[in-house]
């Protein structure tokens, strides 16, 4: 396939899926539906974990799991970057 | 057009980029503008009309607040997902610099060729 | 490397300030927007303005490698020491076992605030060494 | 401290991870204790999950869809036991290579750990958070010796599984938009009323995940990244590679199949993924076992051979019967004890001849016989003849398509079995032929001269030979493991 033909190709192919996705999205933007677990967070944010940053209170305190995990990706990241630079071998 | 369709519309040119760029740096920023508009997607989720930022002011002690207060969910996830892609960017870049020292190429076509 | 007088000279008044705006995001993580991560990039970027500044050796002498990879390792180990520590105490893996205090002060977000200053070092030191890291390559293979 | 349990199996292989980094000599002893350690904890849990119990652990002390709880069933205690068995067994084979540092086993951990975190979690987004750190550790295991192909291959991997996992991340996105929890079991709860409501929304979000996960196993038009990376990384990595970082892409995919998109409502959904999942089997069968016949190298060959036996578990899967279901399973026990056990034989035979092509290894039957005969015994495996543990599993498939109607299916796979064996023999026919050139130095892939494959090496795979065998003569152990795993996928499917 010639080059233009395949970028052609791709950009039809991307504009299908775009038009696919945006066509599935119901949600109204603006007032999501079930947020029943979120006004748990809201109410009950300050009771359980003490923070008034409730984002915070979620991802420190609900998931701190995941934040243990995502440092942990960072960490890798970064010897990473250190083991491909380090040059001197 | 309300954000959520703008966020799948990046996501699409993201992936775009992605596929069809040959230099390796523009693949990697079609990789970052995907992750970028997937947090603009979380977020635009949890937007509530009039919702003020999930911070309780400094006087509730923990009473029903009546005000509307956004959904603090995906915010909080969000803040995982933007650690992962500039942990993803961080590593892809200095693995860039490594092949463009051994190959003194960035074309993905040209480097497909060389052993 | 390192460059004129009058950014030796602003950097040199404006480093602590920085520094303590990124303190200040960490240790209030729990009350206003920030954190963790938020203040440990700060104070990375802190490090990288003075490096830039006063060039590479001189930071290097001040912030080395070595100690800033320990510290890396050091915020890791205290996070899931912690999480260890609950358990010890009988709640589940890191779950709090502090008191919450009044709701508003620095001290109110139990293990929240240990976890934040903990991820503060990690990222602070991460992003320092990644910045020396690109800095020092000389490019050989 | 035994409630603890579940969550010290996943966090002894991290400790120690970070405990490697800070000390010089121990590493190794750190690395296998830890890993003895989880295998110890996982097998005391062995009795309850076996009898179709259910563990369940909150961590921090949240409740329900609050905060992330683990959750151990039949399938992740059975997909947990093989990433720590192979994982020890990784760990071991690569102890005599002194080019290996400390940097090598944090990885190698991480990655084991981060397996382990999969299957136990039952929160979704923290099975994407955890299959991110776990890519991440894989890009670099890759490019560990740092050669030029290697640096590619990884590129290459980072590129196509960045994209996957955020399609998998946008599917997550979906499913919270229409459900509000991230909690897979309340996702289930709450998926139909949202599928009254909005049916496209859920189609797309099934979609979305599939092509990311889909991506990340290497199905047939997603793979073009797995030869590459499966053969340029160093031996005991591409074990890992194909033996257990592939099988944990297809725990997520039945995770997501059975337990998100599970009730009867997606019945649909469900049977069209099933005849998806056949015909991507089918075609993937093929294209590996034709890829494969092709192919020069002896790590690419057993790269493409992956490839070609994740198409007969996709096929088991497509399936969907109990007997299709239990073959499959048992597949992905057979085909990681079976992989790498190729792989690590490959490895001491391309450290001794010195070159990759296949055709340099002739003559190696005079050098080291037991190898040559533990590589045939596990290519035996890989094509299905009958003492091996291969044959059961692929017989089970074969089974299950006939009684399911799909007699073309056995059909496909016993002409798939037919190439493989053509292949692999015609590897073994090179090893027993006589030796072209005589290569006195032994070069190991990271250029340092290694003594011969010596103890750890060889007993490895001694071990995983063994295991075919004794799971092809007796079968009903491997499959009394499966069993509460496809019980539990089929008779109650809502956890």
């Amino acid at each position: 396939m010639s080059k233009e033909m395949k970028k052609v190709f791709f950009i039809i192919i991307i504009l299908a899926m775009a038009i696919l996705f945006i066509l599935s999205i119901d949600i109204e933007y603006g007032n999501p539906k079930n947020l029943d677990v979120t006004n748990y967070y809201i109410n009950q944010g300050l009771h359980d974990t003490g923070a008034i940053n409730l984002v915070a209170a979620i991802y420190l305190g609900y998931r701190a799991y995941d934040t243990l995990i995502e440092t942990i990706v960072l960490f890798v990241a970064v010897t990473g970057v250190v083991f491909y630079l380090r040059g001197k071998r | 057009m309300n954000p959520i369709n703008i966020s799948l519309l990046v996501f699409m040119i993201g992936l775009y980029g992605v596929i069809s760029k040959n230099n390796l740096i523009k693949k990697i920023m079609g990789l970052t503008i995907m992750n970028g508009s997937i947090v603009l997607f979380f977020i635009s989720i949890g937007y509530r009309e009039a919702g003020l930022a999930p911070i309780l002011g400094k006087g509730t002690t923990g009473g029903i607040p009546t005000t509307i207060f956004v959904d603090p969910v995906p915010q909080a996830l969000m803040l995982t997902a933007i650690v992962i892609s500039i942990s993803i960017t961080a590593l892809a870049l200095a693995l860039i610099v490594r092949i463009y020292a051994k190959y003194k190429t960035l074309d993905i076509q040209q480097l497909s060729k060389e052993r | 490397m390192g460059s004129s007088k009058i950014i030796r000279t602003i950097v040199q008044k404006l480093f602590p300030f920085i520094v303590l705006f990124g303190l200040y995001l960490i240790s209030h993580g729990h009350l206003s927007p920030g954190g963790g991560f938020q203040g440990g990039v700060v104070i990375g970027t802190a490090i990288i303005l003075l490096a830039l500044s006063y060039g590479i050796e001189k930071t290097e002498k001040k912030f080395e490698n070595k100690r800033l990879s320990m510290l890396e390792k050091l915020g890791i180990l205290t996070f899931i020491f912690l999480g260890f520590l609950s358990i010890f105490l009988g709640h589940s893996f890191l779950g709090n076992f502090l008191p919450l205090g009044k709701p508003g002060q620095i001290a109110s977000g139990g293990l929240m605030l240990l976890f934040n200053i903990a991820i503060g070092i990690e990222v602070a030191a991460g992003v320092s060494i990644i910045f020396y890291a690109l800095v020092k390559y000389r490019g050989e293979i | 401290m035994a409630i603890h349990i579940p969550i010290l199996i996943i966090i002894s292989p991290l400790l120690a991870a970070f405990l490697v980094l800070l000390t010089r000599k121990y590493k190794i002893i750190l690395a296998t204790t830890s890993i003895i350690i989880s295998i110890v904890f996982i097998l005391t849990l062995s009795s309850r999950i076996l009898s179709g119990d259910k563990v369940i652990y909150h961590l921090g002390g949240w409740r329900g869809p609050l905060g992330i709880s683990l959750m151990i069933d039949g399938l992740s205690f059975f997909f947990s036991l093989i990433v720590l068995g192979l994982g020890l067994l990784v760990i071991i084979y690569s102890i005599p290579e002194r080019h290996y540092g400390r940097t090598y086993y944090f990885l190698l951990l991480i990655s084991l750990s981060s397996m382990i975190g999969i299957s136990f979690t039952a929160d979704i987004f923290n099975m994407y958070v955890f299959y991110e750190l776990l890519s991440l550790v894989v890009y670099l295991l890759i490019a560990y010796n740092e050669k030029g192909m290697a640096l590619k291959a990884s590129f290459n991997y980072l590129i196509m599984g960045g994209v996957g996992l955020s399609f998998f991340l946008l599917g997550i996105g979906f499913l919270y938009a229409m459900t509000g929890t991230l909690d897979i079991s309340h996702i289930a709860e709450r998926l139909p009323a949202a599928f009254d409501s909005s049916v496209k929304m859920v189609i797309m979000s099934f979609v979305l995940i599939a092509t990311g996960i889909g991506i990340k196993i290497a199905v047939f038009p997603l793979h073009g990244w797995l030869p590459d990376a499966h053969s340029m990384a160093p031996s005991p990595v591409s074990a890992l590679l194909s033996g257990i970082t592939v099988e944990i892409g297809i725990y997520c995919l039945i995770r997501v199949i059975y337990n998100v998109f599970s009730t009867e409502a997606f019945s649909i959904i469900i049977n069209s993924g099933h005849t998806i999942l056949i015909v991507l089997g089918v075609v993937t069968l093929l294209f590996g076992a034709g890829m494969a016949l092709v192919q020069t190298d002896l790590k690419r060959l057993l790269a493409y051979s992956t490839i070609n036996q994740i198409g007969i578990i996709f096929i088991g899967l497509g399936i969907g019967t109990e007997l299709g279901l239990t073959g499959a399973l048992f597949h992905v026990l057979n085909h990681a004890i079976m992989k790498s056990a190729l792989f690590f034989c490959a490895g001491i035979m391309i450290a001794k001849a010195g070159t990759r092509e296949v055709q340099g290894l002739s003559g190696f039957i005079r050098q080291q016989p037991a190898i040559v005969f533990a590589f045939i015994i596990a290519s035996l495996g890989m094509i299905g003849i009958p003492p091996t543990n291969g044959f059961v599993s692929k017989w089970l498939i074969c089974l299950a398509a006939v009684e399911a109607g799909y007699t073309i299916l056995a059909v496909i796979i016993l002409i798939a079995s037919a190439i493989t064996a053509v292949y692999y023999f015609r590897v073994i026919q090179v090893l027993f032929s006589s030796p072209s050139k005589q290569n006195p130095v032994l070069i190991n892939e990271g250029g340092q001269i290694i003594h011969g494959g010596n103890f750890f090496r060889t007993w490895t795979i001694y071990i995983l030979v063994a295991g075919c065998l004794l799971l092809g003569l007796v079968p009903a152990l491997g499959i009394s493991l499966v069993k509460p795993a496809v019980s539990l996928l089929l008779y109650h499917v809502i956890p």
